[in-house]
């Protein structure tokens, strides 16, 4: 692997950069891994980087049925934070957030996370003490959150609209300072550059499209590159995981739902903190290059199609200039749609399958950009040892069944009420 | 945004619409556990065509059956509840 | 200034009015229907802004929205719009326009030094410096978003109005070129309702820069028929008016700006609006855009597309140069030199990239020769200058390298049809290796594409393909054919094709790391070549890694042209390394107007109980509950909320207090199956309840959780009344919609929302019996959860004993529009007993107190009946929602979180706090309400509790670290007040 | 490019709303109806008058029956009896305001911030639609080519009329 620093940059701008080599090599699949990660996704790759790093088992490939990082890695607002209240998923995302701390050293490949702080808003006295009581539960558990007057957040936030004529006032917020934003595309990237030099194969343009499964047990899959045996198949689709557990006459919890995000055009800095609401459910940061990131809820019903319905980007737009009116004549400029894997507790599952050997990862919902690291991490531990780590036991796949689900906005088992 | 042609109204705006779920996961009051597990918490997800329950909130409030294509959005068919497809069963 | 480069005639500008703007301070003049640019080129003007990443010095490099360069700040205060293109605004008097990314100035810009490290930045180089750890990346970080960014961030809010609107129509057809309007005059003539969107504003496409003759008619002559003829059937013509998306099952967004960037509204106050269009069919008329062609220094400014520069003569009679070089590969670019020529430039080189066997043979190309310096296989190397502008050129002509000296060059790479609409709708497109263009193949929706948008070549074809289109579509919708036979005909039907043959090799002589593809985001050839080295190969790679397309112009012009170098790497045709998506918008829209008038104090509704305005003339403390409003304290001279909400809550528990419960959900259920309906969604028995009588009840979600609680009444022996909680009542709503019309329809009953039809308000206290029987007569208060009928203030109301607060109460209903004076009566008569109004603050502490829950608070969507200590009110038997999801394990784990009483020992129990056994243990559970003994005083709160109610006695502290509180607290039973409900009763 | 004349937003006198669902025996239970009322029941997407009396389809075999106060009591009981147990009647009356917008312009009006083809040549007198307007449920109950009621929950007015006003006096410049 070509190390990647400030001089090298310079030695080799020298020679006009002619010398730089690929970031990660385009091999031909091997009759047989030890594992099989389906999908070249951030967490597909990070999965398949540890288990190269933690674990020693190098013989892993990566299946990408397209581009790496063209699934929703590439399709997120970037926020990466652990504000979570129940102690499950705060524990987990704490984990992956710890990582993502040291990410950009580790894997040689800036991945620009940028810790400037992920901030929820309170509208109404019930909002700060729900906000309270979300901190609280973090703090108990060593994470870090902070509550902010209004005068704190007329600081840090100068064109935020803390007038009392705001349908939702803003009366104080929960900032974690340690939450933040990367650069999405280069955490794909920058595992797969990693991985491979571990000897991991990312293979793209791979499209699994069976699996072959004796006596309850999977033994490899059938893709558009030909057969390939493994000893362990982990599934990293999320978006997908119906259409590929289908492979295995599975079904999952999970319906795909579509989730918009769009930019604006690049300004000079204005905004430094993710800004999020207690009561108004859009999302909004700018990034380096000064676009503003918009988000909001999904489009609220199952589609693949990757097409969203306008009204939602009008309604997250109407949201923002409620909060930021300054930002009424910045324009959008381009938007996207992912699809996601709504699962029917809004929390992910990261475990075994009925099926012996195959594994599952998935049901981010529209959560999964922040958990890139510790969920690679975690489902790399659980392929390994064959058995889940204790911090992604409790979501397992059977929890349905037994009625221990984890239901952080306790909406319930329907997707589009959460 | 949909175009949905409610039996009652005509075509609407998907504004009007809410979404409730598919067709095999509606659960009968007195359905058996073993049965009720798989329909509240397992779905077939298809990309492609699917029976769903929606209902036209904002208009005629009626419960209707979509036969709508999850992938390219086309809907083949908007039934009341009660009536069931033609050759089909939904 | 004086507008030196202005022809004295020709062009559609009105010399006889005079605008006045500014330009960075600097005041200029122009002339009605000049955009930013022409009237600044017509100044002299050459130097428009700076690009993103290096600050090279940019000028104009075309006339319409594929504008990449000449970005400016147009407005001030609240009407600023950053990064609009001065090819994109017309201006208008009081214009305030100002440069972007330069610091001090336009001329003078420090940051512009970039450029001289630019060797060592190249695509993606933050990649692989700044590691560290993560505070250090921020400090780098801090100087590269100072760095990065194109305007000046906007700070004040913006006060104009915009408006959604939506519009149907049989066809809408986008672009009012000639093949637009043939279109929309056929489907038109056929019968078909037409909406014509045309971003510009003026009709005419290509005709505005090139005149031609129109079924005998001078091109203007013919649009100005079209108008009137499109109108006269009912059409709706909409200028300035921009096809942004195109979503599903045929809608799209039309993004019509009322008023120009920065500029202010007419009366109505309206900025922009947002069109809602719904079409039955499509047409895209929205024709082709140049393209740039590779050569070192191809950003300068001076280096302009070619079409551009004679749409500035013609359409603006600005001349942008004296000594023009032109590099084309096709027809087009000799009608440019033509143009120039005849305006008195001289034309110093033609170069065309073509053999002279390949070239074209329009009358333009054969007139050229004649004479103007014509050289075919030839390119340019590079355009070298300055920020003044381009001074010569290198070029390669007959195999040598050659100087020439010019002041402009154009370009023309060939042109690209405009496939973003055809694609957002979800078209597929086929490729034409000779002209390098994608054109539309097939259509998934209702929409098809006419004119240069769909590869037609001349105005010939133009007219002909749209006419067609227009009939196509008008025949889809089965109307009756069209009265008119034939299409337009123009005369110059020979001359105006441009047989583009695209060649994407720049000379081998050239730089790539001065030739621009993406210009405003500074990505050059070599970039793209770093890019695929690297292994960034998929077309999405290569996009996001470089930032290719992704500026403000999102790569309308350099798309392409990227796409062609990556296909050279791969050494595979084009269309097989890929596209980017398509995706709304076409071109950029304001948040503002995407927003509607759905921002700011109607960001979403505010529902107010039918009581507002009479609640209001109470000053009381508000509080928002879901969308409603509601009174939260009444505070009387100077009480703060909690001294008002205690007084309030101590006039309940031992006078009598009133209260809004007007907001609650309420449904009739009527018929003969309404009992058995009951018992489906209520957990509780409901069929056995006696005529006159109520009582409480919980409903659940399938999975077993409790959804939300209200009170039960029969009210007589096939009609029932049911209330549910505020916030959950539309969920409510829906929830026995669904059970009553999906789950039992053949069930007789109907179940009516009447949440809104009944305001009701509480009256709870030791006298609340007596403010009732005062107001309605001795006898007329019934007893403890049951009901009663009686006219107050000679309205008819309905009577339910309950009580919420723990105190005898009672609810008081009316329709609500009648309700006013039952409410007034009540409340003098209250007052009159020592009693006052409570607001929610009040019944919070009086319901903490006696433990009952609430929604959003104890039920949280987490917690079953047992949980909540409602275990033994289901009904055993089942048979209700819910019921079956119970039999799960882990709903009977008694490590579950259970509802407690929490009594506090020393300090004030933090509602939201978490209960912990010892310091930096992991919590067993949390506060959810917290309030105080109201008669006694003292810090009380309810909790959830791992396996609580087996704790009861035990010792916590609840811990708010977030607010640096704590107390120590007694686990005790979930309630404080009137265990044995002695209260309730007489 | 709008022809408009005034537009004006009256809110009427309240009256009795009467909300009424037949569930069985439709056929016999319709024509029971029809006799108690006077006329027949307005088809799907339908409104029409008897007497004093305004008819309106809401709901696949539900209706409401607009009627002067004075006979709300007496009109109530009519249909309860000709509903018999194949149906159930509820008094709404505080459930929905009312109000008429006049004008021409109506139908511009309802098409700012809405999604419902209020513009259709074919949604004239007679018609009724329910459809969303700026967030707010609303039914509309066209009345004649210059007048149109609105129905919307008293909730969610004050919201919206000012909504409409202010749409109506931007539409009314843009008339001049």
């Amino acid at each position: 692997m070509q190390s990647y620093s400030a001089l090298n940059l310079f030695r080799r701008g020298l020679g006009g950069h002619k010398s730089w080599t690929r970031a990660w090599r385009d091999p031909a699949p091997k009759s047989h891994y030890d594992v099989i990660i389906i999908g070249g996704g951030g967490h597909g790759l990070a999965t398949a980087y540890y288990l190269a790093k933690v674990h020693g088992i190098k013989n892993v490939a990566v299946l990408e049925r397209g581009w790496i990082g063209g699934g929703n890695t590439g399709r997120n607002t970037t926020i990466v934070r652990s504000n979570y209240r129940q102690p499950a998923l705060h524990n987990l995302f704490e984990f992956s957030l710890k990582l993502w701390e040291g990410m950009s050293d580790d894997l040689n490949y800036n991945v620009m996370f940028s810790q400037r702080g992920a901030l929820f808003l309170g509208h109404s006295d019930s909002d700060m003490i729900r906000l309270a009581e979300r901190g609280d539960a973090m703090r108990c558990m060593g994470i870090d959150a902070e509550l902010m007057s209004k005068a704190q957040l007329r600081k840090l936030i100068p064109l935020l609209d803390m007038s009392d004529e705001a349908r939702f006032p803003v009366v104080g917020g929960l900032i974690q300072p340690r939450g933040g934003t990367a650069r999405h595309d280069a955490v794909a990237w920058g595992y797969a550059r990693a991985a491979d030099a571990l000897g991991v194969d990312v293979i793209q343009n791979c499209e699994v499209t069976g699996m072959d499964i004796r006596g309850g047990k999977i033994v490899g899959v059938k893709t558009t590159k030909g057969d390939i045996g493994a000893d362990r198949v982990g599934i990293c689709v999320a978006g997908n995981s119906g259409q590929v557990a289908a492979m295995a006459d599975l079904r999952l919890p999970i319906e795909s739902h579509l989730l918009q995000a769009f930019v604006s055009e690049p300004v000079k800095p204005m905004i430094d903190t993710v800004i999020m609401s207690q009561s108004i459910h859009c999302y909004i940061s700018q990034s380096d290059k000064g676009e503003i990131v918009l988000g909001g809820d999904p489009d609220m019903y199952p589609t693949y199609s990757q097409r969203g319905r306008p009204d939602r980007i009008e309604e997250v737009a109407g949201q923002a200039i409620a909060l930021i009116p300054a930002l009424s004549r910045l324009r959008m400029l381009r938007s996207w749609a992912g699809t996601t894997d709504m699962s029917f507790d809004g929390s992910p599952i990261i475990g075994k399958t009925p099926v012996d050997e195959l594994y599952l990862n998935g049901g981010w919902c529209y959560g999964g950009f922040k958990a890139t690291p510790g969920s690679g991490w975690l489902y790399a531990h659980t392929l390994a040892k064959g058995e889940p780590h204790a911090l992604n036991a409790p979501f397992r796949l059977d929890r349905f069944e037994t009625g221990a689900t984890i239901d952080e906005t306790g909406a319930g088992p329907m997707p589009h009420h959460r | 945004m949909l175009l949905i042609h409610c039996p009652h109204c005509g075509p609407r705006a998907q504004a009007e619409f809410v979404f409730e779920r598919p067709l095999e996961s509606i659960i009968q009051i007195d359905e058996a556990l073993p049965d009720l597990i798989p329909k509240l918490y397992s779905r077939v997800n298809p990309k492609g065509p699917s029976w769903e329950l929606w209902r036209h909130t904002y208009g005629c409030q009626s419960w209707l059956k979509l036969h709508r294509d999850t992938h390219n959005h086309t809907i083949h068919a908007v039934l009341e509840i009660g009536q069931t497809p033609e050759g089909g069963d939904a | 200034m004086s507008q030196t480069l202005r022809q004295t005639k020709g062009g559609r500008i009105d010399r006889s009015r005079t605008i006045r703007f500014q330009f960075d301070g600097k005041t200029h003049k122009g002339f009605e229907g000049d955009t930013l640019a022409s009237a600044l080129l017509a100044d002299g003007v050459k130097l428009f802004g700076r690009s993103f990443k290096y600050h090279r010095p940019r000028g104009v490099m075309a006339a319409g929205i594929e504008e990449p360069s000449a970005l400016v700040g147009a407005g001030t205060a609240g009407r600023y719009e950053a990064n609009t293109r001065a090819t994109d605004l017309f201006i208008y008097p009081g214009l305030k326009a100002v440069s972007q990314n330069r610091w001090p100035s336009l001329g003078l810009d420090l940051l512009s030094g970039i450029s001289l490290i630019s060797p060592f930045i190249p695509a993606g180089f933050y990649y692989k410096t700044f590691f560290g750890p993560p505070k250090l990346w921020m400090v780098y970080e801090h100087f590269i978003r100072m760095a990065a960014g194109l305007g000046k961030a906007p700070k004040v809010a913006d006060k104009d109005g915009y408006e959604h609107r939506a519009a149907f129509c049989d066809v809408l057809v986008v672009g009012s070129g000639p093949a637009g309007l043939a279109a929309a005059l056929a489907a038109s003539a056929s019968g078909a309702k037409v909406i014509l969107a045309e971003q510009d504003r003026e009709l005419g496409g290509s005709l505005l820069t090139d005149a031609a003759t129109i079924d005998g008619q001078a091109s203007d002559e013919w649009i100005a028929a079209a108008t009137t003829s499109l109108l006269a059937k009912g059409g709706r013509i909409l200028t300035r008016t921009t096809a942004a998306g195109f979503y599903d099952h045929g809608l799209l967004n039309l993004i019509e700006r009322v008023t120009e960037p920065g500029q202010a509204p007419g009366a109505d106050g309206l900025a922009q609006r947002l069109w809602r269009v719904r079409a039955g069919q499509v047409i895209l008329a929205t024709g082709a855009l140049e393209r740039p062609r590779l050569f070192a220094g191809n950003d300068l400014p001076g280096v302009m597309l070619s079409g551009a520069v004679r749409t500035y003569l013609n359409r603006y009679g600005v001349r942008t140069g004296q000594k023009v070089v032109l590099t084309t590969d096709n027809d087009d670019a000799y009608r440019t030199a033509l143009a120039l020529a005849e305006a008195g430039a001289q034309i110093v080189a033609i170069l065309d990239s073509r053999a002279a066997s390949a070239a074209g043979n329009s009358l333009s190309l054969r007139r050229a020769q004649t004479r103007l310096p014509v050289h075919f296989g030839a390119k340019l190397i590079a355009a070298k200058g300055s920020a003044k502008g381009v001074k010569s050129a290198k070029a390669l002509i007959d195999g040598q390298i050659t100087n020439l000296v010019c002041d402009l060059i154009a370009v023309s790479g060939g042109f690209s049809p405009v496939v973003h609409l055809h694609m957002q709708a979800g078209g597929t497109l086929s490729w034409n290796e000779t002209t390098g263009a994608f054109s539309p193949d097939i259509s998934r929706q209702n929409q098809t594409t006419a004119g240069a948008a769909s590869g037609a070549d001349g105005l010939g074809q133009t007219l002909t393909s749209g006419w067609e289109a227009g009939l196509a579509a008008a025949k889809a919708l089965g109307l009756k054919g069209s009265s008119v036979k034939t299409p337009p005909a123009c005369a110059e039907a020979d001359d105006q094709v441009c047989r583009s043959l695209a060649d994407w090799l720049p000379a081998p002589q050239t730089n790539l790391k001065k030739a621009f593809v993406d210009y405003q985001n500074d990505v050059t050839a070599a970039d793209l070549d770093l890019a695929w080295r690297e292994g960034y190969r998929s077309v999405e790679h290569m996009k996001r890694y470089t930032t290719l397309g992704m500026a403000t112009d999102q790569g309308k012009t350099s798309n392409l042209v990227g796409l062609a170098r990556l296909a050279l790497a791969e050494g595979r045709p084009v269309p097989s390394v890929g596209l980017t998506t398509f995706r709304p918008p076409y071109t950029p829209v304001t948040l503002g107007v995407l927003a509607g008038e759905h921002t700011g104090a109607h960001l979403s509704p505010r529902r107010r109980p039918v009581l507002y305005q009479v609640h209001a003339a109470q000053k009381p403390i508000w509080q928002p509950v879901g969308y409603w409003h509601r009174p939260r304290a009444y505070p009387q001279g100077r009480e703060d909320l909690h001294q008002s909400a205690h007084r309030e809550s101590l006039a309940v528990r031992t006078k009598v207090g009133v209260t809004d419960v007007s907001t609650l959900g309420k449904f009739d259920v009527v018929g003969p199956d309404a009992a058995a309906f009951l018992e489906l969604v209520c957990a509780t028995t409901v069929g056995k309840l006696a005529v006159g009588r109520g009582r409480y009840t919980l409903m659940l979600r399938e999975d077993g959780m409790v959804m939300d609680d209200g009170t039960v009444w029969r009210v007589a022996e096939n009609r029932f009344f049911l209330t549910s909680s505020t916030g959950g009542a539309d969920r409510m709503s829906a929830h026995l919609s669904y059970v009553r019309k999906v789950l039992a329809p053949q069930l007789k009953v109907t179940v009516a929302n009447v949440q809104e039809h009944w305001a009701a308000a509480a009256i709870a206290g030791p006298l609340a019996k007596a403010v009732v029987e005062n107001l309605m007569g001795e006898g007329a208060a019934p007893r403890h959860m049951s009901l009663g009928f009686g006219p107050l203030a000679g309205i008819p109301t309905m009577i339910l004993a309950a009580s919420y607060s723990g105190e005898r109460a009672f609810e008081i209903y009316a329709p609500s529009h009648q309700i006013g004076p039952v409410w007034d009566a009540i409340v003098e008569q209250a007052r009159g007993l020592g009693g006052c109004l409570y607001g929610l603050e009040a019944l919070e502490i009086l319901r903490i107190e006696k433990g009952h829950i609430v929604v959003g608070g104890e039920i949280d969507g987490r917690a079953t009946a047992d949980d909540l200590g409602l275990g033994k009110m289901l009904r055993p038997s089942g048979g209700f929602v819910g019921a079956t999801a119970l039999g799960r394990p882990a709903m009977s784990d008694p490590q579950r979180l259970q509802l407690i009483g929490l009594e506090a020992i020393s300090g004030t129990i933090p509602e939201g706090s978490m209960l912990i056994t010892a310091k930096g243990a992991v919590p067993c559970g949390h506060v959810t309400a917290a309030g105080m003994n109201v008669v006694q005083g003292g810090s009380i709160a309810l909790g959830f509790l791992q396996g609580g109610r087996a704790r009861l006695g035990d010792v916590l502290t609840a811990t708010s670290p977030t607010r640096k509180q704590a107390a120590q607290v007694k686990v005790v039973a979930p309630v404080f007040y009137d265990l044995a409900g002695d209260q309730y009763r007489d | 490019m709008i022809d408009t004349q005034m537009l004006k937003r009256v809110t009427p006198e309240t009256g009795r709303l009467i909300r009424f669902e037949i569930w069985s025996d439709a056929d016999a239970c319709l024509d029971r109806l029809a006799k108690a009322l006077g006329t027949e029941l307005p088809q799907t997407g339908k409104s029409a008058n008897a007497g004093d009396l305004r008819l309106v389809w809401l709901e696949p075999m539900t209706w409401l029956v607009r009627a002067p106060e004075a006979r709300g009591a007496a009109v109530l009981a009519r249909i309860e009896e000709a509903l018999a147990s194949d149906g159930g009647a509820c008094d709404i009356s505080g459930a929905l305001v009312r109000t008429r917008i006049t004008g021409p312009a109506w139908r511009t009006l309802l098409t700012i911030g809405g999604v419902f083809d209020a513009e259709a040549d074919t949604f004239g007198p007679g018609c009724m639609a329910a459809t969303v307007i700026a967030h707010a449920p609303v039914r509309l109950d066209v009345i004649s080519k210059t007048e149109i009621d609105a129905y919307t929950p008293p909730s969610y007015a004050p919201d919206l009329f000012e909504f409409w006003d202010h749409a109506a006096a931007r539409l009314n410049l843009q008339a001049r």
